[in-house]
C-alpha cells in the first residue's frame, strides 16, 4: 500500500528526460555497474582464463594424462620440476600413476566446469520450467509441485547424490544426473518466488488484459525478469556443483580414476600429503579453490549490481 | 617383569562390525577373537597350526581323528574347560541367527564327539589333510554362558567369556574396545596390562596417531606414510607377506567377451582363450614396478597362487619375466599383431592401492598394443558384477583384477577355490569367475584333498600349481605386504593372516 | 489558545530559524542538491505546513533539523537555530538529548515507523527513558496516558501489544504518541496521513490539529497535498527543486499565491474546478539547473517567465509576512490562472 | 423514470449480482482435519458481495471507496481478470466469463493501472510494450503496427521518437502515459482506471486527468474510473458508485450524489473533500475505523460508525432503493419518498 | 497449530516412504552384501545359504513389504553387517553427530553474527570489507578439502592437535560426551572447526546482509529521531530483527551440518552416523542405511518444528496457523 506514495522516478535528473542522448540498455548499465568492482572484474577475467584453459586443454596441456599409453609408472609421484622418463618437466610434479599433475588440472578442469556448469543449466531448465508452471498454474498444481520441492529441499543435497550415486554408479553423467536431480528444487523454488512476486506486478496483470497467450506472458514476461535471481542462483549452485563433484569423489562415488576431475585429483593425492608429497593434492586443490572463488565472486557481484537496494 | 607394562594402545584400520566370535571369519573379527578366545589350534605367524587349547591330536584312522584338550584352562569367569564347550562351539558357530557367514564350510562335514570331558573324536566322510586348519578357525566360547547367549550379548559384552589371554572390558562403537589381562591364563602371559583397539579407518589419521604418539602400535601403514615412517628414528615397523594374492582373472568361456573389442572397435572372438594371449599379458606386466611403484614397496612380484614358503606351493615358481618385445612376439603370435581394446575392471577401496594397480597395469599393456581402458568401483559394486550376480551367472568382465587369501593356510584353498572347475555341488572353484578349466588339475587337486601324507600332497598341489600356472589360469600380480609400525624398542611379530594382536607385540626392554 | 497571538510577526519568541540551508547528496557524479537555500522562521505554538511535489526537499529539510540525514547526503551550508542553538555545532550527543525531547519527529508511513519485534509500550518507555530518568512504574503511566491522549481505546491493554496487531490508523496514533511522550516544543510530522485511509486521514489530521493547539506545540507539517495545510496550518512554505519558491499566511499563499508554480498547484487541484472541464496544468516537468545557475529555477514551465528569470535570482517580498522567489508575481488572481494554463 | 431510461444511450457493460470472496488455499490435509474437527472454518473474505453495476456507452463511471472495499475487485473482475464467485458480467449482451468468450471481445475492455513503476515491463522497450499486442491480435496489419504505434503514442502525448526507450527513463507522468498508450492500441470501448492517478503529483494528475478526458472525447471511450480520492472522482464522473466493504452503497448521477448524499458515509466522505476553501472549524470526521472484511460486521456493514444507527442497522443487510432518478442507496434510514420529495423541494 | 503439526508428520512420514523405497530399489540394483562379507574361500553353496538366511532370496517387493509390517512396530530391520537393530546401530552413532554438529553450529553463530553485524554496521569499512571477502573464500572450500589441509596443518606438520578420533569422552545422563574432557576437546576442535567454516561464511553474509537492510529501515531512523542511544539502536533495534531470521536460517541449516557430517567424518574418523552411512553404502547394508535415512527425515522434521514454534513464539508477526507449509 506504500508502494504508490514512493514515487522513485522523481529521482531522475531532468536531462534523462529531455530526449536525445540515447540511454544504455538495462544490459549495459549492468555490466558497467558489475565492472565498478575490480575484484569482481579480476574473477570474471580469471574465470574466463579458466574456462578457455580447460577448453583448450588438449592444445596446452604437455601431456594428455587420459591417455594410458604416455603415462609410465616409472615417472609416479615425482616432486614439481623433475624431469619425467621422456623428458618432458613435470612443472607441478606427478602423481601415483606417473600422470603430469598440471595436464590432469587442465583436464580436471574441463569434468569439473562440464559437470558444474551443465548440472547447473539443465538443473536451471528444469527447475525453471516447473517453477513457472507452478506459479502461473497456481492451485492444486503448485500446491503439489511446491510439496515435492519441499520434500527435496528438506534433505540435503549431499545425501541426495550420495544415494543417487551408489545406485546409478560411477560416470561423468551419471554424476550430472545427480546433481540435477538434487538441485533442480532450488531453482524451481527460486523461479517460483520470483516469478509470484513478478506475477503480482501489475504488468503481467496488463499484459493479461491485452489477453496476450500464456506462454507468451510466460516466457516473454515473467520469466526476463526472474532472470536476475536465475543468474544468482545458478552462479552459486554451479559452484556448489563443482564443490559437490569434488566431494563425492573424495566419497569415492564420483569419477572413473583414470579420467580425474579436480576433487578426485585432491582424493587421489590426500594420503600423500602425509610423505611429504604435498603436490599430488594440493595443485588441484588450489585450482578448485580459484574456480569456485572466482565464481563466488562474480555471482556476488552479479547479485549486488542487480539488487536495486545495493545500487548507488 | 612383564607387568611392569602398562597399556597398549593400537590403532586398527578395521573395528569388527560385531564382537560375536562366530558372526563373520574376518582378518578384524579374528584380531579381536584371538585376544579373547582360545582356539584348538592356534595359527603361528606363518598360519601354521600349533597345539593351543588341544594338546594335540592322533589320526585314528583316514576318516578318524582324535584330539586331546588341555585340562588346566579355565573361562574367565572361573568354569573350566572341558570337550561340552567344544562340542557345543562346533554346533553354534555354524548356526549364527542373522549372520551372513556361516562356520559350515569349515565344519559341515565333521562329525564331532566328546569321548571324555577332554578328548573329542572327529569323524569326516572322506579322508581330510586339512581338518586340523579347518578347525583351527572356529573360537572356542563357554558352553554355560554361551547357550543363553545371543550376539547383542556378545556386543554388550555379557557374553564375552572366553579363555583367552585378555578379558574383554568395554566396547564402545566407533571408538574404541578395552581389554585387560587374564592373570589366570593357561599359556604364556602377554606383557600388557591393558590394551585398547582404537579403529582409525583413515589412513593419515592412523599414521597421525602413532606419530603424536596416541597410540603405540598401528596396522595396515598406508604406502603412502612408508617412507616417511622408515626414516622416522622414533618409530620401527615390521612386515610380513600376506597369504593374500592379487591377480588378473581372465574370460576364459565365452567366444565373444562383454568388454573386448577389436583395435578399431569391432567385434571379435575373446583372444583371451589364447594361451599366447595370457602369456603376452602376463609377460607384459612388470611386477617389479607395480610393488615398487603402485604399491610404493608394499607388494612382492607373484608367480602362482600362494607365497612360495606356504604349504603346497610350488618353490621353484618365480614370477613370469617382464619382457616387452617377448610380449609383443607372442601377441604376433596369437594373431593380434596390432593388438585389440578391452577394458580392466577393479575395485577401488578393497586392496590396497587397487585402482593404480589397475592403472598401472592398464599402462603397461597398452604398450604392447593390448589398448586397456580402467573401470573401477567400489568392491561392493564390483564383486556382484565380477561374479555375475548368481552363483550360476558368469562374470560380466572379461578382465579383472582380484584378491584371493585362505584363512586355512596351505595352498590347496587356493588350488581348490581358483583353478579348479567351476563345479557348484562340489564346491569347487568358487572363485573361478574366469571358468578356467584343466581336467589334469581338477584330477590333481581331488587326489590331494584325500591325500593324507603331507608331502606327497604337497608335490600333488605343486604340480597342479605348476600346470595351472603354465596355462596361464590367472596372472599373479604381486603378494601384499603388509606393515606393522611400533614405538621404537617395540616389535610386533608381523602375521601372514593380516591379525593384529597385542599377544605378538613385545616391548622390548620396556 | 496561543495559536493566534504567536503568530504575529512581532513576538520574538522565534523557536527554529533556518537560514540558507544545504543539504547535498554527494554520490558519484555530480551532487544532488535536494536542499539547496532554504530558509524559515517557525514560532512557538506555530504550524506551519511545507507543500511541494515529490522529490522537491521536503523531508530532507526535516530531516536535516532533525539531524537525521545520513551518507551520502550532508549538511554542507547554512545554519539551523533552534530556541537560539546552532544545531549544526552541536555534538552528537547533544543533538540526541534534543531529539525526541524538545523536537519529535512522525513519519510517513507507520507500517514502517514501528520497530516490529518491539511492543508499543517498550517503543514508547524507550522514547522516554532516553532523555528522563523516571521508574518503569513511571514510564509506563506516562506511556499509558500519551497513548489515550491520542485516542486510542483501552490503553493500557493496547500498550502490550505489537505493532501489527494495530491498523494503520491506530499504529500512526502510536507513533504520534512517542512524538508527545515527551512533550515537546516542535513536532516534525513528515506526511503522517499519506499511507492512510481518507477517513483516518481526516481523523489524524482533526486530532493533530487540536492536541498541538491546547499543548502548544509548534508543528512542521509536510505534504504533497494542499488540501490537507488548508485546514492546518498558520503558514505554509511551498519548495520547488530544493528551494522554498513562497512563504506566507496560509490565507494568503493560498488565497493569493504570488509564485506561478503555486498557482499552477492550486489550480490543478480537480475539486476546484468544474466537473469534467479541463483542468489547468502545468507544463513540463521539474528540471535541474547546474548549480552554477543564477536564474529562477521554474522559469521554463512559468508562463510569466522573461529574460530577467533566465540571469538573477528573484526574491520578492508581496507582503509582510508573504514572500516569493519571483519576479513577476502575479497580483489579480483571475487573470493569471487563466494564464497558467498550457 | 422511463423517460429518463430511453434518453440513455446504449448499456455497453453489466453486471449482476457479482460476488468475489477468497479464501485461503485448502489442501488435502487440511480438508481432513476440518472434516474430523482439528481445524476451524478456512477464513473468508468477502471483498465483492452481490454487486450490480451498468456502464452505458461513452459514459464514466466513478467507483469510490476506502481501501480494502473491494475497488480494485471489481475492476478487476469486470476486465474478466477474475473469476467471480457469483454473478456474470455481460459485455454488450454476451458473458466475459464464459466458456465461448472470445478475446476479440474481451479486448475492448483495457486497464490502466494504479503504480506507474511496476505496470511497466522494464525489459521491454515502449515501442514493443505498446505494439506487442497489437500485433498479436493483428488490431491493425502488420506492417500498419509501427505507424499505428506512433499515432497512439502521439495522441498520448508521447514523442514517437521515444519508441526504442526503456520504461525506466521516463517520468512517472510519462510511464502513466505509456500505461494509457498501451490500452489505447488494441481500440478499446471500455478502461478501467484502478487509482490511475493515485501515484502521481496534483500537477502530474491534471495532465494525466485531462489526457483521460480529451481521449474520451476523441475516440468515445467509457471508463470505470477508480479512486480513494472523491476530488478526483468528481471531477471525471458522470455516475458515481460508492462502495463501503465489498457493498455498493450508494450509486447515482454524480451531481446528484454530491448535491443529496443519502448514505451516511456518503453524507461524511462529501463532507471531507479536501478543498483549500474547506472551513477549518466545522469539520468531524467519521469516527472509527474501517473494520476488517475477515469478520464484517452484521447488518449494516456501516453501523458501528454511523451516529444514526438504529437497531435494525445492527440486524439487517439494507438492500439498494431507488430514491430518484436511478440514484439508489443502501440505508434502513431511506425511504425512496423522502429523498424524492427533498430533492423536489 | 495441530493442524500445522499433523501436516509436518505426514509429510516426513511421505519424504521417509518415498527414500525407503528408493534405497530399497537403488541399493539392490548395487548388489548384496553377502558377496562382500563372505570369505574368499566360501563355497557357493555357502553364499547361497547366507543369501537365503539374509532373507535376501525373495522377491524385492515382498521385502520391502516386510519391512514396511516391521517398521510400523519400529522395527527398521537387522544390519546385515552385525546383526544388530539397524536403528540401535544408527542411535548409537547419533550423540556423535550430534555433538559434533552442535559444536560446529555454536562456532558457526559465535564466530559468524560478531563478524556479520560488524561488517552489516559499516558495510564501506575496511574491516567489513575484509570479513566479507574471507567469507567468499570459507564459501569456496570444499569440506573436505580443508579437512586435509586442516590435518596435515594442525596434526601433521605442528602436531597441535589429534588428527581424528574422538578421543576421550565423558558421560553425562548416558550420553558420552567429547567436550567435557581436554582430549576430547582437542579432537572434536579441527572437524568442528571444519564443520562449521562454511556455515560461519554463510551466517556472515546473512547476518551482513540482515544489517544492512534492517539499519536501512524506517523504524531505525525513527529510533534515531526519539533520541534512542546508538548501543540501544545497534542492539535492540537492529541486533533483534536481525537475529531473529538469521537463526531460524541456522536452525534449519543444523540438518545439512548434520548431513554434511558425512564428509567431515570420514574425514576426521568421527565415529558418529556419518561415517557409519559411507561404511553402510561400501558394505550394502540396506536396513543401516535406510535406518540412517529415516532418523535422519525424523531430526529434520523434529528441527523445522522447533524453529517454526519457536520462531513463531519469537516473532510476533508469525503465526502458525496462517502458514499453509
Ligand atoms: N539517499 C539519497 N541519495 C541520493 N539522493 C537522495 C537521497 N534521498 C533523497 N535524495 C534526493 O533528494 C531530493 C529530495 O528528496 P526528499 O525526500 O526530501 O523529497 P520529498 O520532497 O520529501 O519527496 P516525497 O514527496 O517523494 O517524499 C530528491 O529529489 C532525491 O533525489
Ligand atoms: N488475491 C486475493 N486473495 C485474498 N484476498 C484478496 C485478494 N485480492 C483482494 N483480496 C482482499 O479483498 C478485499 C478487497 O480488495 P481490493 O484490492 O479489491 O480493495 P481496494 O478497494 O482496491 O483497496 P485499495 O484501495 O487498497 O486498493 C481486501 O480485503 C483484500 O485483502
Ligand atoms: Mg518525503
Ligand atoms: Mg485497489
Amino acid at each position: 500500500m506504500s508502494e504508490s506514495h514512493r514515487r522513485p522516478f522523481s529521482l531522475l535528473p531532468g536531462k534523462l528526460l529531455s530526449g536525445k542522448s540515447a540511454e544504455p540498455s538495462p544490459g549495459r548499465l549492468f555490466w558497467m555497474d558489475f565492472f565498478a568492482s575490480p575484484v569482481a572484474t579480476l574473477s570474471l577475467v580469471v574465470l574466463i582464463v579458466i574456462v578457455l584453459a580447460a577448453v583448450f586443454a588438449p592444445l596446452i596441456a604437455p601431456q594428455n594424462p587420459y591417455d594410458l599409453s604416455v603415462l609410465d609408472i616409472m615417472d609416479s609421484r615425482q616432486p614439481p620440476g623433475s624431469e619425467s622418463s621422456t623428458g618432458m618437466v613435470f612443472l607441478l610434479g606427478s602423481d601415483g600413476a606417473g600422470r603430469d599433475i598440471f595436464s590432469a588440472i587442465l583436464y580436471g578442469m574441463r569434468t569439473s566446469l562440464l559437470v558444474g556448469i551443465s548440472s547447473g543449466l539443465l538443473g536451471m531448465g528444469m527447475g525453471v520450467t516447473i517453477g513457472l508452471v507452478a506459479a502461473y498454474k497456481g492451485g492444486r498444481v503448485e500446491t503439489v509441485i511446491m510439496r515435492i520441492v519441499d520434500l527435496q529441499l528438506s534433505f540435503p543435497t549431499i545425501l541426495i547424490a550420495l544415494i543417487l550415486l551408489s545406485v546409478v554408479g560411477k560416470g561423468v553423467d551419471k554424476i550430472i544426473l545427480a546433481l540435477v536431480i538434487a538441485q533442480w528444487a532450488y531453482f524451481a523454488r527460486a523461479v517460483r518466488a520470483a516469478a509470484l512476486a513478478e506475477q503480482r506486478k501489475e504488468y503481467v496483470e496488463a499484459a493479461r488484459v491485452l489477453r496476450l497467450s500464456h506462454a507468451r506472458i510466460l516466457f516473454s514476461h515473467i520469466l526476463p525478469n526472474c532472470m536476475p535471481s536465475l543468474i544468482v542462483i545458478g552462479t552459486l549452485q554451479t559452484a556448489s556443483a563443482i564443490s559437490l563433484e569434488a566431494t563425492l569423489s573424495f566419497l569415492g562415488v564420483g569419477l572413473p580414476p583414470t579420467e580425474p576431475s579436480l576433487g578426485l585429483l585432491i582424493s587421489n593425492g590426500f594420503e600423500s600429503m602425509m610423505s611429504g608429497r604435498y603436490w599430488m593434492s594440493l595443485f588441484p586443490g588450489i585450482a578448485l579453490l580459484i574456480i569456485i572463488m572466482a565464481i563466488n565472486l562474480v555471482g556476488d557481484q552479479v547479485r549486488t549490481v542487480l539488487n536495486p537496494k545495493g545500487r548507488g | 617383569q612383564a607387568a611392569e607394562i602398562e597399556e597398549l594402545r593400537i590403532g586398527c584400520f578395521t573395528e569388527p562390525p560385531s564382537l560375536d566370535p562366530h558372526w563373520q571369519n574376518t582378518a578384524a573379527s579374528n584380531s579381536l577373537s584371538q585376544h579373547i578366545f582360545d582356539r584348538l589350534f592356534h595359527a603361528d605367524e606363518n598360519q601354521k597350526p600349533v597345539p593351543a587349547l588341544a594338546e594335540g591330536w592322533k589320526v585314528i584312522d583316514p576318516l578318524t581323528w582324535e584330539i586331546a584338550l588341555r585340562k588346566d584352562v579355565k573361562f574367565h569367569d572361573g568354569t573350566p574347560f572341558t570337550a561340552d564347550d567344544v562340542l557345543f562351539t562346533f554346533e553354534r558357530s555354524q548356526n549364527v541367527p542373522n549372520s551372513p557367514f556361516s562356520f559350515k564350510s569349515y565344519l559341515g562335514n565333521k562329525k564331532l564327539e566328546k569321548v571324555d570331558d577332554h578328548l573329542i573324536r572327529i569323524t569326516t566322510p572322506s579322508p581330510n589333510p586339512i581338518l586340523i586348519n579347518e578347525i583351527m578357525t572356529v573360537s572356542i566360547i563357554s558352553k554355560r554362558v554361551g547357550e543363553k547367549a545371543t550376539t547383542d550379548d556378545y556386543n554388550r559384552g555379557t557374553a564375552m567369556v572366553g579363555t583367552g589371554p585378555y578379558r574383554f572390558v568395554e566396547w564402545r562403537s566407533g571408538q574404541h574396545i578395552r581389554l585387560e589381562r587374564n592373570e589366570g591364563y593357561w599359556g604364556k602371559k602377554p606383557e600388557w596390562m591393558q590394551v585398547t583397539l582404537r579403529p582409525i579407518s583413515s589412513n593419515p589419521a592412523r599414521v597421525a596417531a602413532l606419530l603424536s604418539g596416541d597410540v603405540e602400535l598401528i596396522d595396515f601403514v598406508p604406502p603412502s606414510s612408508l617412507e616417511r615412517l622408515q626414516s622416522n628414528k622414533a618409530l620401527s615397523l615390521s612386515s610380513k607377506v600376506s597369504n593374500r594374492m592379487i591377480y588378473l582373472a581372465f574370460d576364459h568361456s565365452r567366444v565373444r567377451s562383454p568388454f573386448v573389442k577389436g583395435i578399431d572397435g569391432s567385434e571379435i572372438d575373446n583372444p583371451l582363450r589364447k594361451l599366447e594371449v595370457r602369456q603376452a599379458i602376463s609377460k607384459a606386466i612388470n611386477r617389479e614396478a607395480i610393488g615398487s611403484r603402485a604399491l610404493e614397496g608394499m607388494g612382492v612380484p607373484a608367480g602362482q597362487l600362494v607365497p612360495p614358503e606356504i604349504f603346497g606351493s610350488a618353490p621353484e615358481l618365480g614370477p613370469d619375466k617382464f619382457s616387452v618385445a617377448d610380449a609383443k612376439a607372442l601377441l604376433t603370435k596369437a594373431g593380434y599383431p596390432n593388438g585389440f581394446a578391452i577394458t580392466l575392471h577393479s575395485s577401488n577401496d578393497r586392496y590396497v592401492n587397487d585402482a593404480a594397480v589397475a592403472e598401472a597395469i592398464a599402462q603397461m599393456l597398452t604398450r604392447i598394443g593390448i589398448r586397456t581402458a580402467v573401470e573401477t568401483m567400489p568392491y561392493s559394486v564390483f564383486v556382484p558384477r565380477a561374479t555375475g550376480g548368481g552363483p550360476e551367472g558368469l562374470s560380466q568382465f572379461s578382465l579383472f583384477l582380484y584378491g584371493f587369501g585362505g584363512q586355512t593356510g596351505e595352498a590347496s584353498v587356493a588350488l581348490r577355490s581358483v583353478v579348479a572347475t567351476y563345479d557348484k555341488a562340489k564346491g569347487l572353484g568358487s572363485s573361478n569367475r574366469g571358468r578356467y578349466s584343466n581336467p589334469e588339475v581338477d584330477k590333481l587337486i581331488s587326489q590331494a584333498s584325500q591325500e593324507l601324507d603331507d608331502t606327497k600332497r604337497a608335490a600333488l598341489m605343486a604340480e597342479a600349481t605348476r600346470i595351472s600356472m603354465a596355462d596361464v589360469a590367472v596372472a599373479p600380480i604381486y603378494f601384499p605386504v603388509n606393515y606393522w609400525s611400533t614405538k621404537k624398542g617395540m616389535t610386533y611379530r608381523a602375521r601372514t593372516d593380516e591379525r593384529t594382536l597385542a599377544m605378538d607385540t613385545l616391548g622390548g626392554q620396556g | 489558545m496561543v495559536a493566534t497571538s504567536t503568530r504575529s510577526p512581532e513576538k520574538p519568541d522565534v523557536l527554529v530559524e533556518v537560514e540558507g540551508l544545504q543539504t547535498y547528496f554527494l554520490t558519484r557524479g555530480e551532487p544532488m542538491r535536494a536542499v539547496d537555500g532554504v530558509s524559515f522562521k517557525l514560532h512557538s505554538g506555530e504550524v506551519l505546513g511545507i507543500v511541494g511535489e515529490s522529490g522537491s526537499g521536503k523531508t530532507i529539510t526535516g530531516h536535516s533539523i532533525l539531524g537525521l540525514v545520513e551518507p551520502p547526503g550532508r549538511v554542507v551550508g547554512g545554519s539551523i537555530r533552534f530556541r537560539g542553538r546552532d544545531l549544526l555545532a552541536l555534538s552528537d550527543e547533544e543533538l540526541r538529548q534534543l531529539r525526541g525531547d524538545a523536537m519529535a519527529a512522525v513519519f510517513q508511513d507507520p507500517m514502517m515507523t514501528l520497530n516490529p519485534v518491539l511492543r508499543i509500550d517498550t517503543q514508547i518507555m524507550e522514547a522516554i527513558w532516553s532523555h528522563h530518568r523516571v521508574s518503569k512504574v513511571e514510564a509506563r503511566r506516562r506511556a499509558v496516558d500519551v497513548l489515550r491522549l491520542v485516542g486510542i481505546p483501552s490503553p493500557e491493554k493496547r500498550a502490550s501489544a505489537y505493532p501489527h496487531e494495530l491498523s494503520g490508523g491506530m499504529r500512526q496514533r502510536v507513533v504520534i504518541a512517542i512524538a508527545l511522550v515527551n512533550s515537546p516544543a516542535l513536532i516534525i510530522a513528515d506526511e503522517p496521513t499519506t499511507a492512510l485511509d481518507v477517513t483516518i486521514q481526516s481523523q489524524i489530521i482533526y486530532e493533530m490539529r487540536k492536541l498541538c493547539r491546547e499543548k502548544g506545540t509548534a508543528m512542521i507539517w509536510i505534504t504533497h497535498d494542499l488540501s490537507v495545510v488548508a485546514s492546518l496550518a498558520d503558514r505554509i512554505c511551498v519548495m520547488y527543486a530544493g528551494e522554498i519558491v513562497e512563504e506566507g499566511d496560509t490565507e494568503k499563499v493560498l488565497g493569493q499565491p504570488a509564485h506561478h508554480y503555486t498557482r499552477g498547484l492550486i489550480a490543478s487541484i480537480p475539486s476546484g474546478s468544474q466537473p469534467g472541464e479541463q483542468l489547468p496544468q502545468i507544463k513540463g516537468m521539474i528540471t535541474r539547473y547546474p548549480a552554477a545557475d543564477q536564474g529562477c529555477r521554474f522559469r521554463d514551465r512559468c508562463p510569466a517567465k522573461t529574460d530577467l528569470c533566465d540571469t538573477r535570482p528573484p526574491d520578492v517580498r508581496v507582503s509582510d509576512s508573504h514572500s516569493a522567489k519571483c519576479h513577476h508575481p502575479a497580483h489579480a488572481s483571475a487573470a493569471l490562472a487563466q494564464e497558467s494554463v498550457s | 423514470m422511463n423517460a429518463a431510461a430511453s434518453i440513455k444511450p446504449q448499456i455497453l457493460l453489466s453486471a449482476r449480482g457479482l460476488s468475489k470472496t477468497f479464501r485461503a488455499e485448502d489442501d488435502l490435509i487440511a480438508r481432513i482435519a476440518r472434516r474430523i474437527g482439528l481445524a476451524g472454518p478456512p477464513s473468508v473474505v468477502r471483498a465483492l458481495d452481490d454487486v450490480d453495476v451498468t456502464i452505458h456507452k461513452g459514459e464514466v463511471l466513478g467507483v469510490v471507496g476506502e481501501s480494502g472495499c473491494g475497488k480494485s475487485t471489481l475492476g478487476r473482475t469486470l476486465a474478466g481478470l477474475i473469476k467471480p464467485s457469483r454473478g456474470e458480467v455481460l459485455y454488450q449482451g454476451q458473458d466475459i466469463h464464459g466458456k465461448g468468450a472470445n478475446n476479440k471481445l474481451r479486448l475492448k475492455m483495457q486497464m490502466v493501472f494504479q503504480n506507474p513503476h511496476a505496470s511497466l515491463n522494464p525489459r521491454k522497450r515502449v515501442g514493443d510494450i505498446i505494439g506487442e499486442a497489437v500485433r498479436a491480435h493483428r488490431v491493425v496489419p502488420p506492417r500498419d503496427v509501427d505507424r499505428h504505434v506512433s499515432a497512439i503514442m502521439e495522441s498520448s502525448g508521447l514523442d514517437p521518437q521515444w519508441k526504442s526507450r526503456f520504461p525506466h527513463q521516463f517520468s512517472g507522468g510519462q510511464r502513466q502515459r505509456i500505461n494509457i498508450a498501451r490500452a489505447l492500441a488494441v481500440k478499446p470501448d471500455l478502461i478501467i482506471c484502478d487509482e490511475a492517478v493515485s501515484a502521481l503529483d496534483v500537477s502530474v494528475q491534471a495532465q494525466i486527468l485531462n489526457l483521460f478526458l480529451e481521449l474520451r472525447r476523441k475516440f468515445g471511450l467509457s471508463y470505470l474510473f477508480i479512486s480513494h480520492d472523491l476530488g478526483v472522482i468528481r471531477h471525471v464522473s458522470d455516475r458515481i458508485a460508492v462502495m463501503y466493504l465489498g457493498k455498493v452503497v450508494e450509486i447515482g448521477e454524480a451531481s446528484d450524489v454530491f448535491a443529496r448524499p443519502a448514505h451516511p458515509y456518503t453524507q461524511a466522505l462529501v463532507k471531507e473533500i479536501p478543498s483549500i476553501k474547506r472551513d477549518v472549524n466545522s469539520f468531524q470526521p467519521i469516527k472509527g475505523e474501517l473494520p476488517s472484511p475477515l469478520s464484517p460486521p452484521s447488518g449494516c456493514h456501516f453501523h458501528p460508525r454511523c451516529e444514526f444507527a438504529g437497531p435494525r442497522c445492527r440486524s439487517e443487510v439494507p438492500r439498494l432503493t431507488t430514491l430518484a432518478n436511478g440514484h439508489q442507496a443502501a440505508c434502513h434510514l431511506l425511504t425512496p419518498g423522502d429523498v424524492t420529495q427533498e430533492a423536489a423541494a | 497449530m495441530t493442524l500445522y503439526i499433523l501436516r509436518r508428520i505426514l509429510q516426513s512420514a511421505f519424504v521417509a516412504l518415498a527414500m525407503s523405497m528408493i534405497v530399497f530399489v537403488g541399493l539392490n540394483v548395487v548388489g548384496n552384501p553377502v558377496d562382500i562379507l563372505m570369505p574368499a574361500d566360501a563355497s557357493q553353496q555357502d553364499i547361497a545359504d547366507a543369501i537365503a538366511r539374509l532373507g535376501l532370496d525373495r522377491p524385492l517387493h515382498e521385502q520391502y513389504f516386510v519391512f514396511l509390517k516391521n517398521a510400523l512396530t519400529g522395527n527398521l530391520g537387522i544390519s546385515f553387517v552385525n546383526g544388530q537393530s539397524a536403528l540401535a546401530t544408527v542411535v548409537e552413532r547419533l550423540p556423535a553427530t550430534l555433538e559434533l554438529a552442535v559444536v560446529a553450529m555454536i562456532l558457526a553463530l559465535v564466530i559468524g553474527i560478531p563478524l556479520g553485524f560488524l561488517a552489516g554496521l559499516r558495510p564501506n569499512s575496511l574491516p567489513a570489507k575484509a570479513i566479507m571477502s574471507s567469507s567468499i573464500v570459507a564459501f569456496s572450500l570444499p569440506t573436505f578439502w580443508i579437512g586435509i589441509v586442516f590435518i596435515m596443518l594442525f596434526a601433521v606438520q605442528l602436531g597441535w592437535l589429534p588428527s581424528g578420533g574422538r578421543g576421550l569422552t565423558r558421560s553425562v545422563f548416558g550420553l558420552e560426551l567429547s567436550v567435557l574432557t581436554l582430549d576430547g576437546l582437542k579432537h572434536i576442535l579441527l572437524p568442528a572447526l571444519t564443520l562449521s567454516l562454511f556455515k560461519i561464511a554463510l551466517i556472515i553474509r546473512l547476518t551482513a546482509a540482515g544489517t544492512v537492510e534492517v539499519s536501512g529501515q524506517d523504524y531505525v531512523k525513527f529510533a534515531r529521531a526519539k533520541g534512542v542511544r546508538r548501543g540501544r539502536i545497534t542492539y535492540v533495534h537492529i541486533l533483534k530483527n536481525v537475529i531473529l531470521p538469521v537463526m531460524t536460517v541456522s536452525a534449519m541449516e543444523f540438518g545439512n551440518i548434520i548431513a554434511f557430517s558425512v564428509v567431515t567424518e570420514t574425514v576426521y574418523s568421527w565415529p558418529g552416523m556419518g561415517k557409519l552411512l559411507i561404511d553402510a553404502i561400501r558394505m550394502v547394508d540396506r536396513p543401516v542405511v535406510v535406518a540412517y535415512l529415516i532418523v535422519c527425515v525424523l531430526i529434520f522434521m523434529i528441527l523445522n518444528l522447533i524453529v517454526d514454534i519457536v520462531y513463531s513464539i519469537l516473532d510476533p508477526r508469525i503465526s502458525l496457523k496462517s502458514e499453509s507449509a
